[in-house]
């Protein structure tokens, strides 16, 4: 499997193919289905300080090609957390990366600083880009300015390397991603979801108890290779990139736009055997392109030499 | 629990807007309960992108067949009415909690309850019920009379009541007015109204509820479907109807 | 008909649909399908003050429940407007919305008072919102200062009332719309497309020749509902919304967020009659609704008395 | 031009990845012309979303039959595959400005110059030559053997020359290896290389080039589809090949 192998800071990664944090839950349910080794990395869902039941219900509704959620970081908590999912985690020889959440900078440290020591969290993952929270969330997200600071506080306690969430609702992705990078960000993550909404007209009411929600699946997926694409160009810290994969064509667009690992999220509730498919299949479209290993792939989009050499063909 | 390719093997309209399929797959058998549902996938590309969850209605394990009743509503239920025999379905299950059938015990009595579309996972628990020898009586409620449906196939379980809302046939009126007999156990599927109203019925038997939710992966992984647990003071315990139930004890959770 | 008339500034509009910006030409394939006066209006293609080619093609891919285009304006410019286009139009009973576009303020002002002037032409709409077009264009939809000034400098020239219409690729739409408002617009169009892109696993380049484009179609509906729905509430002037529409549901999802009309783009490429089978749906859906006149939904989803009254239907 | 809701007749592979679907409107008549196209709507939901532009490849007038050949290769055309007979196929057409067949004159000789799922549209315009006596030669280029299709078919009209790029069948190379007699017309529908090549066969007769381009509308409204016009020194001026085309003069537009 090694033509799979990709190496991220914190990362040593048997494939570039994770779920993404919030479709899988702590993995148990998944477990079920398939062995969690065979994935390269999980994305646990957003762990806060606190526990939280999060939005009242109905939190999902469907769009075309896309579904809306407002969750609302519904989490145990970090106690929990540390103490009953990721002991049952480590079973499993697969690195851990821990999605952090809060609703201040001190939140974000404080989870960051435990969470980080637990032995099979080998990055976090800030989630300074959730639409679904009243206070923080998207908000650190959408400002260069607290997203450096944030970013900075949290390099500051992280035993691990910290990966940068970016919310897509911003009118200038690259900003915000130089921003970060500056603050001492190992990676980024992108993209979460774009804010939707939709209205129900039997009541005329928004669908979602809460209003808002985020937008995922493959409707969203020209939107994060677009962002890939220019962000990548203007950062050196490698991406995880993320929206509405379903096959392994769609991972290799990513790394083609400048991806170096892909985490497939609501194809994971469509069907359930999508990230172990994916990576079988990754192989074989890797022989169908005429290439090696699948690092050659990232970023070919925009590389000049990769491009003169592909067109050569 | 598994993700199963299934043949459809028959599909036709039973009332309005209401279609019965049956599907083919080998490993349809004795593990697919009565209360539990099934994820359906409807439609080749991503739209519609969520699986629908389906009651199962009927099962013949020897045959291997799985009998699905739904109101075509909307994309995900009318692009399954279009399809013809022959073609495959995507199905994940079965999922879900279903009735406690095992508790009952022969002679005791159970009553069925349901609404509109809540009516066919009461169908497959009937017939598991008469044949452990419980007596079943069924109060099915609809709309109107172009509504109704499985009147006769319930009637070979035990009797039957059914209600329309507008009086075009059966009782007028709504399920809760024709409850006035004593049970052991209370089975109910259908809308929210009607099974908080069922909750007090708990003063005379055994009360399950099987709850609908707005899903997302059905299999318990991403709380989209979760309920609060009554008399938790937190706030913060929960039950996910997908995975949990679809079936409470009345009193369990928040409805 | 009267259920679906609706007044806007300088649009009497006999039933609220319209086919939007660059999906319909100037109408005249279309009118080989249907009486274009079925139509409430039309949206014609973006004028700029020259004639232009656009970009090279492939100018459109597929992505799932949208596609992105990269059309860059082509058009016959303002001359060719002016004495073939809209007088073959005015052949028709229906008014014409002109969508102005340009590189320069100064661009906007030439061609704005000049189409502004056409018998036929009932009100403008500013493009500063295109993804496709080098300089302008989308930079101008961005920042709420250009797009107060574009806004002022056209309405001080413009003969007939000027909607504005606004990129969702922006971090605060609302910002926008309210710089806009306060510039003198009379109303405001919503959304232009998102920006994406798409990458050919064959040539390792993007799909169009521009590179990125702009995604429309159904999956950016819960991305227009939820910007249209925060809009209508923080200005008074009104929305022509558009964005994935493809039934008579769509419009009236669009209403209860706070749209007043609507417009029909990349679903006449899927369904030409979708416009006039929208028309003939409304007052049936309407009916369904337990309502006579469409206006009785405009922002229904956040008009407190009226989803009481809905509540305690 | 119009929307037809057709019904699928019969579907079958008929060589690697390549189908032949056969479908009936009573609109399907001989105003469907030789190299007009028509856009097909794969699928019921909105994914895929846009119409798929797919050749005339045979229309029998009487009977109302369409018939269509195309590769199975994106999610479209794979969708398109899974359908039985008795599905309902939504189709647009006929679209396009198709082979000037009413040019030729009996005597006439036409040579056919068809490059891989460039070929289905030359079958019925060699029937209309053939059926008003132009003599037809047929030169279609494929892959390699396992890609060759209606060969049999083709024959009935003239002689057939097949090439395979890999040499597994007929003649080793490329089509414009086989070109070296005269004619009067020479038609052809491929891959833009080819057509490239194709253009210098203008000293030798009139030539007829098929182009594709991605299509958003299918019918002139877009402007997804244009090409510039040769020759023209603003750059401004240009066809859709939708609307315009798709069968152009060589020499007209730029390929
Ligand atoms: C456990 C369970 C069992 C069910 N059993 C049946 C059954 O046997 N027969 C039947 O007709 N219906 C049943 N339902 C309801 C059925 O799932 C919905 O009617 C169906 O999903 C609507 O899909 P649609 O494509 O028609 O509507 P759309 O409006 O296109 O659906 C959009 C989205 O909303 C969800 N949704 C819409 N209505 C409901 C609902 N009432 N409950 C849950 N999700 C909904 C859909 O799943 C989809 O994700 C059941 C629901 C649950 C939760
Ligand atoms: C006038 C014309 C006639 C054609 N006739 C035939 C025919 O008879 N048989 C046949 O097999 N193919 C034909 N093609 C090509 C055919 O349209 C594409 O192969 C098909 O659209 C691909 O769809 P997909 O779902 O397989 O691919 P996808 O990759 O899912 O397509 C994505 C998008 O790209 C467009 N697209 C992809 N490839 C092409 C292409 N080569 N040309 C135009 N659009 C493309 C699709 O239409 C769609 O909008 C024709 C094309 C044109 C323009
Ligand atoms: C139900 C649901 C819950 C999510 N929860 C989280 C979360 O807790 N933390 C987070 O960073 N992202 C969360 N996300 C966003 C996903 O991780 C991912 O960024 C997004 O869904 C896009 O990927 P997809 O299109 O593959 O789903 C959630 C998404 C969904 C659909
Ligand atoms: C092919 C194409 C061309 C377009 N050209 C223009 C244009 O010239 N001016 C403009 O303001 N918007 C243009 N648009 C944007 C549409 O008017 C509309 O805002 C957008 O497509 C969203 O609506 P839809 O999802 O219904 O297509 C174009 C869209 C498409 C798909
Ligand atoms: S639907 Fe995902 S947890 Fe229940
Ligand atoms: S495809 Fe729209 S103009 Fe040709």
């Amino acid at each position: 499997m090694s033509r799979l192998q990709i190496e991220l800071p914190g990362l040593s990664l048997k494939n570039p193919i994770m779920p993404a944090s919030g479709c899988f839950g702590f993995g148990r349910e998944y477990s079920k289905f398939y062995d969690l080794e065979k994935l390269g990395a999980i994305m646990v869902k957003a762990t806060t300080a606190e526990p939280r039941f999060g939005n009242p219900t109905p939190r999902v509704a469907e769009t075309s090609s896309g579904m809306l959620n407002a969750i609302g970081l519904q989490n145990p908590g970090l106690d929990e957390v540390l103490h009953s999912e990721l002991p049952w985690l480590s079973e499993f020889d697969v690195p851990i990366i821990a999605n952090v959440a809060g609703s201040t900078i001190e939140d974000y440290v404080a989870v960051s600083k435990e969470i980080s020591k637990a032995p099979n969290v080998h990055a976090l993952e800030l989630n300074i880009s959730c639409p679904n929270v009243k206070e923080g969330g998207l908000a650190f997200g959408t400002v260069p300015e607290t997203a450096y600071e944030v970013t900075k506080a949290v390099k500051a306690v992280s035993s691990v390397p910290v990966y940068v969430k970016l919310s897509p609702n911003v009118t200038d992705i690259v900003e915000i991603a130089k921003s970060v990078e500056k603050a001492g960000a190992d990676g980024l993550t992108m993209i979460n979801t774009l804010l939707g909404m939709r209205i129900d007209l039997k009541t005329s009411k928004p669908i979602l108890a809460n209003g808002a929600g985020g937008l995922s699946g493959p409707a969203i997926k020209p939107v994060a290779i677009r962002m890939i694409h220019q962000v990548s160009q203007q950062v050196s810290i490698p991406i995880i990139g993320m929206g509405g994969v379903q096959t392994a064509e769609d991972v290799v667009e990513y790394f083609l736009a400048g991806a170096s690992a892909v985490a497939v999220g609501t194809a994971n509730f469509v069907d359930p055997y999508c990230c172990p498919t994916i990576i079988e299949n990754l192989p074989l479209l890797l022989d169908d392109l005429g290439l090696y290993h699948i690092d050659e792939l990232i970023g070919r989009s925009w590389k000049t030499e990769w491009t003169l050499q592909s067109s050569s063909r | 629990m598994n993700q199963l390719k299934t043949e459809l093997v028959s599909q036709r309209q039973i009332a309005e807007s209401i279609y019965e399929a049956i599907v083919y797959n080998e490993s349809i058998d004795e593990s697919f309960k009565p209360g539990q549902f099934v994820h359906v996938k409807a439609g080749g590309g991503s739209d519609p992108l969520l699986r629908r969850p389906i009651s199962i209605c009927h099962v013949e394990p020897k045959k291997h067949l799985l009998t699905m009743i739904y109101r075509a509503e909307g994309k995900g239920t009318n692009l399954l009415k279009s399809e013809v025999p022959g073609a495959v379905i995507d199905i994940l299950g079965p999922l879900g909690n279903g009735f406690p059938v095992d508790e009952l015990r022969e002679g005791q009595t159970a009553v069925l309850v349901g609404g509109g579309i809540g009516v066919p996972p009461l169908y497959y628990l009937s017939e598991s019920l008469q044949e452990r020898g419980v007596h079943v009586h069924h109060v099915n409620g609809f709309q109107s009379k172009e509504s109704v449906f499985y009147e006769e196939e319930f009637k070979e379980f035990g009797p039957v009541t059914i209600t329309t809302v507008d009086g075009s046939y059966g009782e007028s009126g709504f399920v809760t007015n024709q409850l006035d007999f004593s049970f052991d156990y209370l089975f109910a599927c259908g809308p929210s109204p009607m099974l908080r109203a069922l909750e007090s019925y708990r003063s005379k038997g055994k009360v399950y509820l099987s709850l609908e939710q707005r899903m997302g992966c059905g299999i318990g992984a991403c709380l989209a479907c979760v309920c609060h647990v009554q008399g938790d003071t937190t706030a913060l315990k929960y039950r996910k109807v997908c995975s949990d139930g679809p079936v409470f004890e009345a009193g369990e959770v928040v409805l």
